[in-house]
């Protein structure tokens, strides 16, 4: 029986649906990454899994236990809130010790505790401050010793990162890991950074508009992504769109874009290859697309370049193909980066077909 | 932003000038004339300031038989409601308007935490407690009166303080309100989150720190009940005097003609206000528009 | 994309400076913007970007400089008389106007006559695809549509020059992608000169003819993107440009003359031809992508622990121990997971060595340092 | 009244749920004191009654409307009516116009601009009666206005400004404008220093002049404040008693009742209790439903 199983779940406020049929269970001992743009929904599903807010529908389980209608304190979970929500007027110790003092522990082991998480997060020297005095750092630090304080069945983490810069993010999340790893933490962890959910979670949902859209490996997310939205939002430079039509391909079933075949090898394997509808879409990461000044065998295609994004670490070239934009991918050297024509070469993938008025990939 | 030229800067600041002189001068009038002698009352030209400044007026104010044995002097009789000293007036004031302060203050923070954190009544029930303030208490004053003299409240401690409690609750209501708002809930959360009930979260933390907003709400209301006159007029027959009341009372009865005495009682009555209403001056504005707009 | 035309200087700063109680904000600005250039003002938060563009405007008053477009000098012009194009951060779109009359708004103030008006106006909403928004109120759009208001308002007036102050800050980053590369289009289009600040490295390498990397209200660098990232002048340059951050990795330089040896705490001893450094304590500068990675060691190479795992689809980062601190190294997909042991090693020719006080940097092919 | 409460399971739940428990001690409070007189007010207004006849109100004879009736063609109540909503319009014109002008002279900082706006908002801090009672000084015959007057003027000038039946609703309208401009002064410049500066920095780099930003742009942004404001002062301006019971109570011979004069007069001098009554409901009536469409524009900001 799963840690936390969420089943048919609705939030709205006033006329706003913040949160539409969302359903998704969570392992013990998980690390899950919910990831999704700015107001997506993903602050109002943490305040409903905490119970902070009661949703118009819809059924919590934490370790199978309903507890959809009960008080917060009563569900033992942490949530760690985006604005770190410190208690402005209890100094660094007393933010720490207050789950422990409120649940009735002895005095003697909350010190010891607090001076245990001290150490641990490196913070022993802010304890008795005041939180207006803390550097960002050690603000989100104290917060979440404050989180880890009590054992709590579930940690969640509401988009704790944003407001730093980028060495103390890489300190943190591999501090986020380790309490992961050394407590044996069920944790879910809230971002709008799609290289962060990435790069840190053992399963990824992606919502968007209060709907989900896609849970998985970040594997699954990236090579199968199951709607537009997904390949979009996840990966950068996002992936290019190509409108196609399905054809013969001697003899096999194959696709044309922009008046060019291309044979589709593993097209017979879908059972749904029959339903294809003729108009479809054809989804190319960047990175798949082989690009060189010249024809070759591997860059049999001619298009020409529209603008070049020079970025560094990677340049970004836009093709004009058929109607389309095609983006390519290339290493920071490479040759071609006026405006010319150039060539290039790729293999379509079966599984990035999309049916562009669902926008949901074929499977 | 723009580099003003210097007539326009010169011109702007006399505009000032003179905007505060006609604010500060009827006060200023009212202050001068209560230092002045009796024959310096009603002089024509009136005098401007008096070069022989006395305290006499002020001692009238607060002895009565000081006050007869003056009245005497200029062969009128005084008029029997100002023979009572003044301190009856500033206890009954203060009774009145601490008790009122403190009832409107508590009820007010019960019902605007409800409305705040409970949305208690949905959007619109807020807006109702307006309307209590929208009616002319002329109004409402007439039906009281009945109502009080059946439920033997008139003239009576009482009955002044609930009504005073009643028409500043929409006030304090509205003004808590905003405080709340300004505390972000996620505090709140916080502490439900770690091991707390929703209304044990709300003492420990959003309280404390909404005790400074409760205080200048309390301090406007104290201004509110303290300069209330028309309630005092009609709901008091003599048992319970107000400062309002003993100021009106000092001009009608003497039909005005007593300006000393009369300036005195007037400059120490209006005294706490200034002083309470300059404590609070950042939030007046938020307590006049009921919260709506903040400096 | 090289830059523009050689074509006439439209703005000129000759050592404007700005001083706020005692802090020099923007210290000796002499930047130089050709016609139908777009140069980029970089540099993290309170760096004086915005600053300089708040005096080019003409909203500050500069402590001592001059400001000069098309050669004349506008420092003590008031801004409703420099003709300079401006969108802010938030847009400032006029919410009690429609859409319509934002774009006439500034037509209006000059007097242009109606029929002109209309034309011009209409071009552009052509232009910027706010033909179906004409009608809409200024105060419900969403920000992409704010954005092209902002623009295309400004853009009606034909501006002399246009200042953006970050117009994509409070976008998604999917939607910032699309709309660098219409910003762009519509500048080229219009040969409009443009001064850019930005926070965000990516926008200004993408977009920018040449980037100005400011910090602590110095112009550190003024040059192209590519020059910007691959000849950095010094550390601050080359630590904020690049994503992820580049290495630096302490080093000791040993030896004189001609044969200088470097040597770090786990590669010893490596030939460097610079020649005029003397010994001492020094940084390597060297970026993710340099770093050759493998399973098993090669030749050069020292083990290392992989600490965490940035996974950017098309690529991951590897954060592994070196010595005392952490290094980054780009590798394929799948390469290695967290606490796996790889070998690591990289080219000298691919480092930039930098001195530790000053943060000047010295590069093999340059006599003395890139102050 | 089922907010989107969840106190329910509180340990000591009896009916009344935790949320509304809270609200009731205020709820209750107005009532008593605001609803249940409204009530005895539509039975009073139906019937003749003056406490002079000693008998108890609930006694009294029934007269249908016709107190209503009587109102409709009484010359003093439709005069102070028309009175009482003259003083409004002229004492808001009034106040808007000045606080206007004052908050633009404090828009920019200046050495003395604290100091100057605690001054200007001294008239605020002052008890009504004492302001009335400071009019009342100013305005007698022989007080300082009419020295100013004669001063200027050159010849004696003592006019008894409080007893004539027209003149002397300027002391009461000065009075009220006088302590309550600071007010409306404290709001518009609240609204001022609110407004967007980027929205005017953007109007003025796109080369307007100072008037077309006023009008173009800073007017109807404020719009949503001024309204406010208005709304306001027009409801404590209709109310206005301290300053007409101090400086005239009315006289001479009811010239200068307002509403609420004219039914303090009415119930506790004349002692026509019922009648009033009628008039009381009357006003009621029109006020609360004026109120509450002009409170629209507070709904809309609160």
């Amino acid at each position: 029986m799963s840690q936390l199983s969420v089943k048919g779940l609705n939030v709205s406020y006033d006329d706003l649906r913040a949160l539409v049929d969302v359903e998704f269970a969570v392992e013990e001992g998980e690390f899950f990454c919910i990831v999704g743009p700015t107001n997506a929904g993903k602050s109002t599903l943490l305040k409903t899994i905490a119970g902070l807010t009661h949703p118009d529908s819809g059924t919590v389980l934490l370790k199978g236990q309903d507890v959809t209608r009960s008080q917060p304190k009563d569900r033992n979970v942490s949530l760690l809130f985006q604005n770190i929500a410190l208690f402005p007027n209890l100094t660094g110790f007393e933010n720490i010790a207050f789950p422990l003092r409120t649940a009735g522990v002895a005095e003697s082991e909350v010190t010891s505790r607090v001076k245990e998480l001290g150490d641990m997060l490196k913070i022993g020297h802010v304890l008795d401050r005041l939180p207006k005095t803390f550097s960002g750092g050690e603000q989100q630090r104290v917060a979440i010793g404050r989180s880890i304080a009590k054992q709590a069945n579930l940690l969640m983490l509401d988009e704790p990162l944003t407001n730093l810069d980028a060495r103390i993010r890489t300190v943190l999340r591999i501090e986020f890991k380790e309490i992961h790893r050394q407590l044996g933490q069920t944790v879910i962890y809230v971002t709008h950074d799609q290289v962060e959910a990435m790069s840190m979670s053992d399963r990824i949902a992606v919502l968007h508009e209060g709907r989900l859209q896609q849970i998985g490996t970040p594997d699954e997310i990236y090579n199968r992504p199951a709607t537009r939205f997904v390949a979009e939002f996840i990966g950068q430079p996002p992936m290019s769109f190509l409108n196609a039509e399905l054809t013969q391909v001697n003899g096999a079933v194959g696709i044309e874009i922009g008046g060019i075949r291309f044979a589709m090898p593993g097209i017979g394997q879908t059972k749904a290859h029959a339903a294809l509808p003729d108009k479809l879409a054809l989804g190319v990461r960047p990175e798949a697309v082989r690009v060189a000044p010249a024809q070759s065998p591997e860059t049999p295609h001619q298009a020409e370049i529209i603008w070049v994004e020079h970025l560094g670490s990677m340049s970004v070239l836009d093709l004009r193909f058929g109607h389309d934009t095609l983006r390519v991918k290339v290493a920071p050297n490479n040759p071609i980066s006026a405006e010319q024509t150039a060539w290039f070469g790729f293999e379509p993938r079966s599984d990035h077909l999309l049916n562009p008025e669902t926008n949901l990939f074929f499977r | 932003m723009r580099q003003q030229k210097t007539w326009q800067t010169v011109l702007k600041r006399t505009a000032v000038i003179v905007a505060a002189v006609f604010a500060f001068f009827p006060i200023y009038w009212l202050i001068s004339t209560s230092f002045k002698p009796f024959d310096e009352w009603a002089n024509w030209p009136p005098i401007w300031l008096t070069d022989n400044p006395t305290l006499q007026n002020y001692r009238i104010v607060f002895f009565p038989d000081l006050a007869r044995e003056f009245a005497a002097q200029q062969d009128g009789s005084l008029d029997y409601k100002v023979s009572g000293s003044a301190w009856n007036a500033f206890k009954g004031s203060a009774i009145v308007s601490v008790a009122a302060t403190i009832i409107s203050v508590a009820f007010g923070t019960l019902a605007a935490y409800s409305i705040v954190r409970f949305k208690t009544g949905g959007k619109n029930y807020p807006f109702q407690f307006l309307t209590v303030r929208m009616v002319p208490p002329i109004a409402v004053v007439v039906p009281m009166v009945v109502l009080f003299s059946i439920l033997k409240l008139s003239d009576t401690y009482f009955g002044l303080i609930l009504a005073y409690s009643a028409f500043t609750l929409p006030f304090s209501i509205w003004m808590i309100r905003s405080f709340i708002d300004d505390v972000p809930a996620e505090l709140e959360g916080a502490a439900m989150i770690h091991g707390m009930g929703q209304f044990r979260a709300f003492l420990t933390v959003t309280l404390p720190l909404v005790k400074g907003g409760i205080l200048s709400t309390a301090l406007f209301i104290f201004i509110l009940n303290w300069s209330e006159f028309l309630f005092a007029l009609v709901l008091t027959a003599g048992n319970v005097v107000t400062v309002t009341l003993q100021v009106a009372n000092y001009v009608s009865a003497s039909s005005g003609k007593l300006y000393g005495v009369q300036a005195a009682m007037g400059t120490i009555s209006t005294l706490p206000v200034i002083i309470f209403g300059y404590m609070i001056q950042r939030h007046i504005v938020r307590g006049l528009t009921f919260g709506a707009i903040k400096r | 994309m090289k830059g523009a035309d050689s074509g006439d200087v439209k703005l000129e700063l000759r050592n404007l400076r700005k001083v706020f109680d005692g802090v020099e904000a923007v210290k000796e600005s002499n930047l130089v913007l050709k016609r139908g250039e777009f140069l980029s003002l970089l540099g993290p938060s309170g760096c004086g970007k915005s600053t300089t563009l708040a005096m080019i405007a003409g909203f500050l008053e500069p402590t001592s400089g001059e400001i000069l477009i098309d050669g004349n000098p506008v420092t003590h012009v008031p801004v409703q008389k420099r003709r300079i194009g401006l969108v802010f951060q938030d847009y400032a779109i006029f919410t009690k106007m429609s859409v319509r009359k934002n774009l006439l708004f500034g037509l209006e103030a000059q007097k242009i006559p109606r029929v002109e008006r209309d034309k011009a106006v209409d071009e552009f909403a052509e232009k910027l695809n706010l033909k179906g928004l004409m009608k809409a109120h200024g105060g419900d759009l969403n920000m992409s549509e704010m954005q092209r208001v902002a623009l295309a308002r400004v853009l009606v007036t034909k501006p002399e020059l246009l200042l953006l102050d970050e117009p994509m800050s409070n976008l998604d980053a999917a939607l910032r992608a699309s709309l660098r590369g219409e910003l762009k289009r519509i500048q080229k289009d219009l040969g409009q000169t443009v001064l850019y600040v930005t926070h965000d490295q990516i926008e200004a390498m993408s977009m920018s003819d040449r980037i100005a990397v400011m910090n602590l209200g110095e112009n550190l660098q003024v040059a192209s993107p590519d020059e910007i990232y691959h000849r950095p002048k010094n550390r601050f340059v080359a630590e904020f440009i690049g994503d992820p951050p580049i290495n630096m990795i302490s080093c000791r330089v040993a030896g004189s003359g001609g044969s200088l040896r470097v040597s770090t705490e786990a590669h010893k001893d490596m030939p460097f031809e610079i020649t005029a450094v003397s010994p001492g304590d020094y940084l390597l500068g060297v970026r993710a992508h340099h770093i050759m990675a493998a399973h098993g060691a090669f030749q050069g190479s020292i083990a290392a622990v992989v600490k965490l795992v940035e996974n950017f689809g098309s690529e991951h980062v590897l954060h592994v121990t070196y010595g005392q601190d952490l290094m980054t190294v780009m590798v394929r997909p799948g390469f290695a997971r967290a606490g796996d042991s790889v070998h690591v090693s990289f080219d000298l020719k691919d480092a930039h060595l930098v001195d530790r006080s000053s943060g000047a940097i010295y590069r093999p092919d340059e006599r003395e340092a890139a102050a | 009244m089922s907010g989107k409460s969840f106190g329910e399971d509180e340990p000591d739940m009896n009916r009344i749920p935790f949320n509304i428990r809270l609200v009731l001690p205020a709820q209750l409070t107005i009532m008593a004191i605001v609803v249940v007189p409204t009530v005895i007010l539509l039975w009073l207004a139906h019937t003749d009654w003056q406490p002079t006849q000693n008998i108890p109100w609930f006694d009294a004879e029934f007269y249908w409307f016709w107190n209503f009736y009587d109102l409709w063609y009484d010359e003093r109540f439709i005069n102070s009516v028309f009175r009482t909503l003259f003083v409004v319009l002229v004492c808001i014109a009034a106040e808007l116009f000045l606080a206007l002008g004052l908050a633009l002279l404090f828009l920019d900082e200046w050495p003395w601009r604290k100091v100057a706006v605690s001054i200007i908002i001294l008239p605020m801090m002052i008890i009504p009666v004492d302001a009335a009672n400071a009019f009342f000084m100013l305005f007698n015959e022989r007080g300082p206005v009419n020295h100013l007057i004669t001063v200027v003027t050159g010849d004696v000038f003592e006019f008894s400004w409080l007893s004539h039946p027209t003149w002397a609703m300027v002391p009461i309208m000065l009075a009220e404008i006088w302590q309550w401009t600071p007010l409306m002064f404290l709001l518009v410049l609240t609204g001022l220093m609110n407004l967007p500066e980027n929205q005017i920095r953007a109007a003025i780099g796109l080369g307007a002049s100072p008037a077309r930003i006023f009008f173009r742009v800073m007017l109807p942004l404020l719009v949503p404040v001024i309204s406010i404001a208005i709304v306001i002062r027009a409801i404590e301006t209709f109310k206005i008693f301290d300053p007409v019971y101090i400086l005239t109570r009315g006289q001479p011979g009811g010239a200068t009742e307002t509403i609420s004069m004219y039914m303090y007069n009415g119930a506790f001098v004349y002692f026509r209790m019922g009648y009033i009554a009628a008039a009381a409901l009357l006003v009621l009536f029109v006020v609360v439903s004026i109120c509450l469409v002009l409170s629209k524009p507070l709904r809309k900001h609160g």
